[in-house]
């Protein structure tokens, strides 16, 4: 499905595609969703045009297992769509109990033969049954009149030169596959993908991806990780990087380890980072008060959301950690939190996540999600316009006085001395301690270090421009204002469009920066939004909380999902839509028709 | 990176007393990391010191170089994450013994494994003294210290034992009491290539009324001498000398830990096994083979050009 | 000083008495601050009649030192006041730089010296000096006109019959230091203690007293615990009382083992639980969650609140954890939290977290802190009543179906099975599980198991008697609505008399549970209340912000207290009468007359 | 508690198949302790199995007992505080390499030194298997698995020599893919009264492509002869047989150490060590000598009467 994908990418199209799979390495249900438009996508939809099932389970479900989760895609496939299925299942017509779709039975195995024997390639069933899925997006490729050739180029690139045989094999099974979809099926398929020449070849990239580039191009030069899905991603990505750029990643022994070695990366000098989901977040807890009362400079954390709680649904979608981010350990402390809300957004606000973690000397979480990480959008170019370096203030010896680590300013910033340099020696603690970093247990020093260190975040937001902040995408006056923080951009704005077609006018508030929180701009906008409606992938309508907390305004009409699978286009729409007409006040969507 | 300015145990001193008790060995292992500081010629600017929380974590603020006084058992891994950003720095990363052993065991462990350069102190005197006196992972099965209410029902762990076994480098034990050894184990663990620990003997007059300097001098025992003895002073030679031989390797180990479990009438001190590997900066430093040899923090340019890996995703 | 509050006690005063120390183990400024009255008194007062001073720095400050932090005590002396001293210090009398008190100079070593020999006893500097202290108490006790033998009887109890001669030797002191004021100062002093005969052997007792009884009471069975400052003492009561009651008190490695550890023996049937404090609790973030998610039984975690962020102040006072307490992880995921506000309600709540633990199959975090943990109180009698034992619902097998561990039922509490029993056997996880305990990654079953987790905080609220989850104290209508929770009842009921004695009626609404949320209850009192004033020894104003969350009211105005030391009754009535005639929103106290 | 049936491997059988892959080392574990749990004759119910996150720390799902799958790396703290608090319980507590060795190694070692009475099984494959193969604490030097884009810069810890060190009363190390000594070790381990902990050798098919089943027989070498050996086919003899021989015990440690290192062509597996010691259990008991050994859950009371701890407080 990556290779259906990327090749529609080639071919011009634009793409958005995400999987869904369970915490297992074999043998559970797993599927790719892609879908291709010739106009920008962002999100998923739920309607399947065309599904191509390798398994019964995909077809119905695991209904005769002990403990059955779930009756497959049959449900999810739109009127008029087509079904690519395994011919030698020998499933039945009637199974499938719809008579609005097209079946298109396609004997994989016979198929898998055939193209190997073209090859010259005898059929070994470990070996070779992995190219089952090949057959099935060739058929696809077939059916939908797409040139073949994308996909060979695609391979290719994968495979490398020295594997030039393996590509070989596969295009001799996709000819062969090729051939008996046309042969059988000719052109009963109605729907064609043509894609726009003239785009630019585009990327195809995830927000695990976007981040990585964004630490690289901060100048991050250390990151740590424990893995953990779906935060291993970006990690592997600035592995692959190593040899070519100034940065060490270290594999720790546990979260703990992770956000300590990143504190300790951050005072000796560098922009350090790490990266993780809930249960290492959790394990994070003393170490961000830690590297906040020490002010630790360059520290980011990237928070990758899972489904919760606990270990909960280590690979399912979920926005359920805003509240932990805002308050994420014992006391007070100041820190920065921060929400890309796509690839782009990821790109820009982790590199200027080191800027504020460099600036205010706090540490910083960018809170991105299984979604977001995972996902794969087509993007024609990745902006790096405005994103300017800010690493703050540093102290320069005089030779006359001692340097004072912690020294009380009006902004609550220190110049800092970097580790080596002479003269600039100090000692810090995370004990309460007086300006100079020692232990100081006395009650005008408390009270200037806990207010100094608490103003850095009133300086925070008096500097921060207000694109780091929030945004309010679409007219200022709307009927209905969707309030929202994170992935769920891309569903909201791809739904707009609709639902302003049902003669409701849309607007959304999209929050970027969630401590310190925009309370005025968003008091503003909300006093005057006619209908509210908060959009959360959560339980408890996290931001509302946190809005109410803020502002004292508490936004009653939400729409959430905690079924640890991401917004689709058409939930949106459909929650908007019943919202705006007067539905009940807190709207649970999951359908079954929004996959499984 | 040290000028050439001779430096003295003076250098590293603070304008505070350090708040240990009376007759704490703290006093003893702080002079022997100045002293050895000294003598090795290292600027106070290029040290880091790095420790967690109790009464030892307190000893960054009395030496006078860059210090981090971090959590409770966390002192290891911030060392390493500062170590591998800032590799020009002397790390010594310090603790005590319910901090490295105890919450910080896990790091301990798996410290071993990266044989990073950098030389981590352990302040071994059997109990948690800043929360006083609770039993420390080094406490042995039956002993009963002060505050206490009954003697101890759990075994003791063995940390050079453990070290040896978890890939540490360089494996010492000190002993508070004695400066003068404790700083020469210092400067080769410093000087090692490598991850060293040295655990110290260090008597805590307050809590630990068994292991005392008086115990440890052995002046309880029927005719008086030292529990403590040195292994050089036996010949006992702690070093691979062809690290490529494996046999050599767990020879020593099975040596070194036979030593470790001595204890009594007789205590080892000095360095128990010591071998040549490569470190975790060498690891790292062979991704980039033609890069410069400075801090990785200093190679990094923040908005430094990204665009040329933008063509992966396309 | 625990001896001369405990020889007032016992001739019939109430007494409050607190200590104040540095983290550390000798040589760090310390002072035991003890309040006498004969009406019933809950919390410190600034002024100081009687200033026991041992050396130098508790008179005038550590001012020599390269970092001050202090001035010492002689500014808190009352006018009309008392300082004894050691005369032996060489102080000037013009250096205590006032003439409004009242100096009692007593020559510590000599008289020790005197009294020892009295007892045949050599003085050695190094046995004897921690006596000083005895002669210091003695003098305060021959200047109040108190009788020397209840000291006696005290150090009696304390040292056992096995030491008489130490109570022998300590007699003599104390004569010789009697012999010493009397001849010297007579009657000078003006202030005579007096008890009240008829009061019956009240008790002097701590929060963490009171905490560990509670514990005892619910047949708490499992308490495992790290060292630290000032969770420690609860265990040190429990570790002493294990020859006595079934219940195993383990040391833990780390704080992490400890949440885990309990939730292990919760789970195989026991009451369990765990205390400790900011760092700690940190540490614990990811064991709530999982103690949540697998519905573990009767787990009831402790915290004594002190000094943060990060380390902080170790052995000081805050009630700055609360924010954490009700968001205490990554996810979502129902819990209970309750602050008790003084010993009687330690004793009560803490008993009671239990049953809401068991009887809900969720863990409950008591909220205690430094102040109410290590203060004493004089209390007569702790009252039991209405202290029921309540465990839930137990599963029955019955051989037709198999057990269900994780029901889908309409409270949300799945009746519950003990290792051990025949036909009871489950597997739980802290992944997402249906209502077998078998792992499910299915979206109708996710959405069940995550609403009837949640449903069980509906329950909470629906089923816990007011009295567990707020109290106005007071008149339904005052000029000042004082709102706040835990430790702070003391000062808050102290001062309220003096206060009201100003013309300003005040009420006071006490939060004893903070999750679920009293929010109907809380809003309706504070739509009434003419002038609402926040008070919490924080910087944030975390209840505040738990209102405002909660309820959509923001309270503006609050008295804040940030210094790391515990409010005492003079500055809450400073404080209030400060707000009500209209001063600044925001209060912050702490003044060097109230300690340092 | 045992009731007199006879209790088969298949009571122990669950309704669903694990959800490991074809081939996996898991497969034999689950069997061994199924058919070790059967041949003991212990009851279903009265077995606690705890376990970690991973691949294995699936486990617990496929046994028919009391089960808790806890957090990653808590299988050892869930299971000392089950078996304290429900002292009639046969309590295993399991997991993964990265979940023991990684980030639990603070809980493997601590553990050690108490000697409750429960039995570790580790199922070391090298790699972290449900994160899709990154390397273990157990992986070797210079090792490259078929995930990992360059061999491991990092040593290995040798968890045998670490157990024998931190206090274990009973050090062994079985064979994923040899059942049948595989349950023989594990009913030893049960049968032991204080802490076991059994380092399983467990082939991960999908990650792991270096030690493989192949491997451990040796199909790679000149000569066919498997790797793994059986210590007890040796004569090796790992029991101290006087616990109050402070000796002995040294030197069946030492011994045990030694026999641990071996690598490569040979590797034992069986018994490495074994010590009869006071448990933790005894030592708490000790507080009440004449409290009934039931578990001490069913001995408290809630309710109970504490009216006579008062007087303390007067
Ligand atoms: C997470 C956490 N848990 C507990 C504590 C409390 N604490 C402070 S020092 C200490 C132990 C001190 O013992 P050790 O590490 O042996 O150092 P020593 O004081 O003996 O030098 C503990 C448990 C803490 N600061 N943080
Ligand atoms: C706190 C935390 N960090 C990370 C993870 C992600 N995680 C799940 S399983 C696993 C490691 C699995 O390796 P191992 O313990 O060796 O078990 P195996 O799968 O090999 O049996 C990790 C890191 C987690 N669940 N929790
Ligand atoms: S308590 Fe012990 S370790 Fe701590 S300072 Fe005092 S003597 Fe040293
Ligand atoms: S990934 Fe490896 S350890 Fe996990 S189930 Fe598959 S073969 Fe077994
Ligand atoms: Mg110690
Ligand atoms: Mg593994």
């Amino acid at each position: 499905a990556e290779v259906f994908a990327k090749a529609c990418a080639r071919a011009g199209l634009f793409v958005f595609s995400n999987i869904e799979y369970h915490s297992n390495i074999s043998g559970k249900h797993a599927y790719y969703r892609v879908r291709v438009n010739q106009k920008p996508i962002n999100s998923p939809i739920d309607g399947v045009d065309l599904f191509l099932a390798l398994d019964r389970e995909s077809l119905f479900g695991d209904v005769d297992s002990p403990y059955p989760t779930h009756r497959g895609h049959i449900g999810q496939v739109t009127p008029d769509g087509g079904v690519i299925y395994d011919a030698e299942l020998g499933v039945d017509d009637g199974e499938f109990g719809r008579d609005d779709i097209r079946l298109f039975p396609v004997p994989y195995g016979e198929i898998l033969k055939a193209g190997l024997s073209r090859g010259g390639v005898d059929y070994e069933p470990r070996r070779h049954d992995i190219m089952r899925n090949m057959v099935s997006v060739a058929a696809s490729f077939a059916l939908l009149g797409v040139n073949m050739d994308e996909i060979v180029h695609v391979l290719q690139e994968r495979l490398g030169e020295h594997r030039q045989h393996l590509v070989d094999m596969n295009e001799r099974v996709l000819e062969a596959t090729s051939d008996y979809v046309h042969e059988r099926y000719g052109d009963d398929f109605p729907v064609h993908l043509r894609g726009i020449d003239s785009r630019a070849n585009p990327m195809l990239i995830r927000g695990a991806d976007a981040s990585a580039l964004g630490k690289l191009h901060a100048g991050c030069s250390f990151q740590s990780y424990y893995p953990i899905a779906p935060a291993t991603e970006e990690s592997e990505v600035l592995i692959s990087l190593q040899s070519e750029y100034p940065i060490v990643v270290l594999q720790g022994e546990d979260e703990i380890a992770c956000i300590n070695m990143s504190i300790g990366a951050a005072h000796a000098g560098a922009r350090a980072s790490t990266a993780t989901s809930g249960p290492g977040f959790s394990l994070m807890a003393e170490g961000l008060g830690f590297a906040s009362i020490t002010e630790a400079p360059g520290l980011v954390l990237t928070v990758y959301q899972r489904g919760g709680p606990s270990t909960g649904l280590p690979t399912r979608q979920s926005q359920g950690d805003l509240r932990f981010a805002v308050h994420p350990g014992h006391s007070e402390f100041p820190h920065v939190v921060l929400a890309p809300g796509d690839v782009q957004e990821t790109l820009s606000l982790t590199f200027k996540a080191f800027n504020y973690a460099d600036r205010y000397q706090l540490p910083v979480i960018v809170m991105m999600d299984r979604f977001l990480a995972n996902s794969f959008w087509t993007v024609d170019e990745l902006s790096f316009e405005g994103l300017q370096v800010d690493r703050g203030e540093f102290y320069q010896p005089n030779g006359r006085e001692s340097y004072k680590r912690h020294q009380v300013t009006e902004s609550g910033v220190s110049p800092r001395s970097v580790p080596g340099q002479p003269g600039g020696q100090f000692v810090t603690t995370s004990d309460e301690h007086n300006e100079y970093g020692k232990i100081s247990e006395g009650i005008p020093n408390r009270h200037a270090q806990v207010e100094k260190r608490m103003r850095k975040l009133a300086q925070v937001e008096r500097d921060a421009p207000v694109e780091d902040r929030w945004e309010l995408h679409g007219t200022e006056d709307a009927d209905v204002t969707v309030v929202a923080w994170g992935s769920t951009k891309g569903a909201i704005l791809d739904a707009h469009h609709v639902v302003e077609r049902e003669g409701i006018s849309v607007n959304y508030l999209q929050i970027r920066m969630l401590r310190p929180f925009p309370a005025d701009a968003v008091a503003t906008i909300l006093e005057k939004a006619k209908m509210p409606v908060l959009l959360e992938d959560n339980f408890e309508g996290q931001l509302g909380r946190l809005i109410a907390e803020e502002t004292g305004i508490k936004i009653d009409r939400m729409l959430l999902k905690y079924s640890g699978r991401p917004f689709s286009q058409n939930e949106v729409e459909t929650g908007l839509i019943q919202a705006a007409r007067g539905g009940p006040e807190r709207i649970v969507l999951s359908t079954e028709k929004s996959g499984v | 990176m040290a000028i050439a300015t001779e430096v003295s145990p003076a250098d590293f001193r603070t304008d505070i007393h350090p708040d240990w008790c009376p007759g704490c060995g703290d006093f003893g292992i702080l002079n022997a990391i100045r002293q050895a500081l000294a003598e090795l010629n290292i600027q106070p600017h290029d040290v880091l010191t790095v420790s967690g929380i109790g009464c030892s974590g307190k000893t960054p603020h009395y030496i006078k170089s860059y210090g981090l006084h971090t959590l409770h058992g966390r002192s290891l891994p911030v060392a390493t994450g500062a170590k591998l950003a800032n590799s020009e720095l002397t790390v010594l990363a310090m603790g005590g013994d319910g901090d490295g052993y105890g919450i910080g065991a896990g790091h301990f462990v798996n410290a071993g494994r990266r044989n990073l350069d950098l030389t981590y102190i352990v302040f071994n005197n059997g109990v948690y003294g800043l929360t006083k006196g609770q039993s420390s992972p080094t406490l042995r099965r039956g002993d009963q210290t002060r505050s206490m209410k009954e003697p101890s029902i759990q075994d003791n762990i063995n940390p050079i034992a453990i070290a040896i076994a978890a890939g540490y480098t360089f494996v010492a034990r000190g002993y508070a009491m004695d400066v003068k050894s404790m700083k020469a184990i210092l400067i080769k663990a410093i000087q090692h290539r490598g991850t060293a620990i040295i655990d110290v003997l260090q008597p805590c007059p307050v809590y630990n009324d068994l292991q005392t300097a008086e115990f440890y001098a052995g002046r309880d025992l029927a005719t008086a001498i030292p529990r403590v003895y040195k292994l050089e002073d036996e010949g006992f030679d702690p070093y691979v000398h062809d690290p490529d031989d494996g046999d050599e390797i767990i020879a020593k180990k099975v040596a070194a830990t036979a030593r470790s479990f001595e204890w009594g009438d007789r205590i080892p001190i000095g360095i128990f096994y010591g071998v040549d590997l490569p470190t975790l900066g060498d690891g790292f430093a062979a991704h980039r083979p033609d890069a410069p040899t400075t801090s990785i923090h200093k190679q990094a340019q923040p908005g430094q050009d990204v665009t040329s890996v933008l063509g992966r995703f396309r």
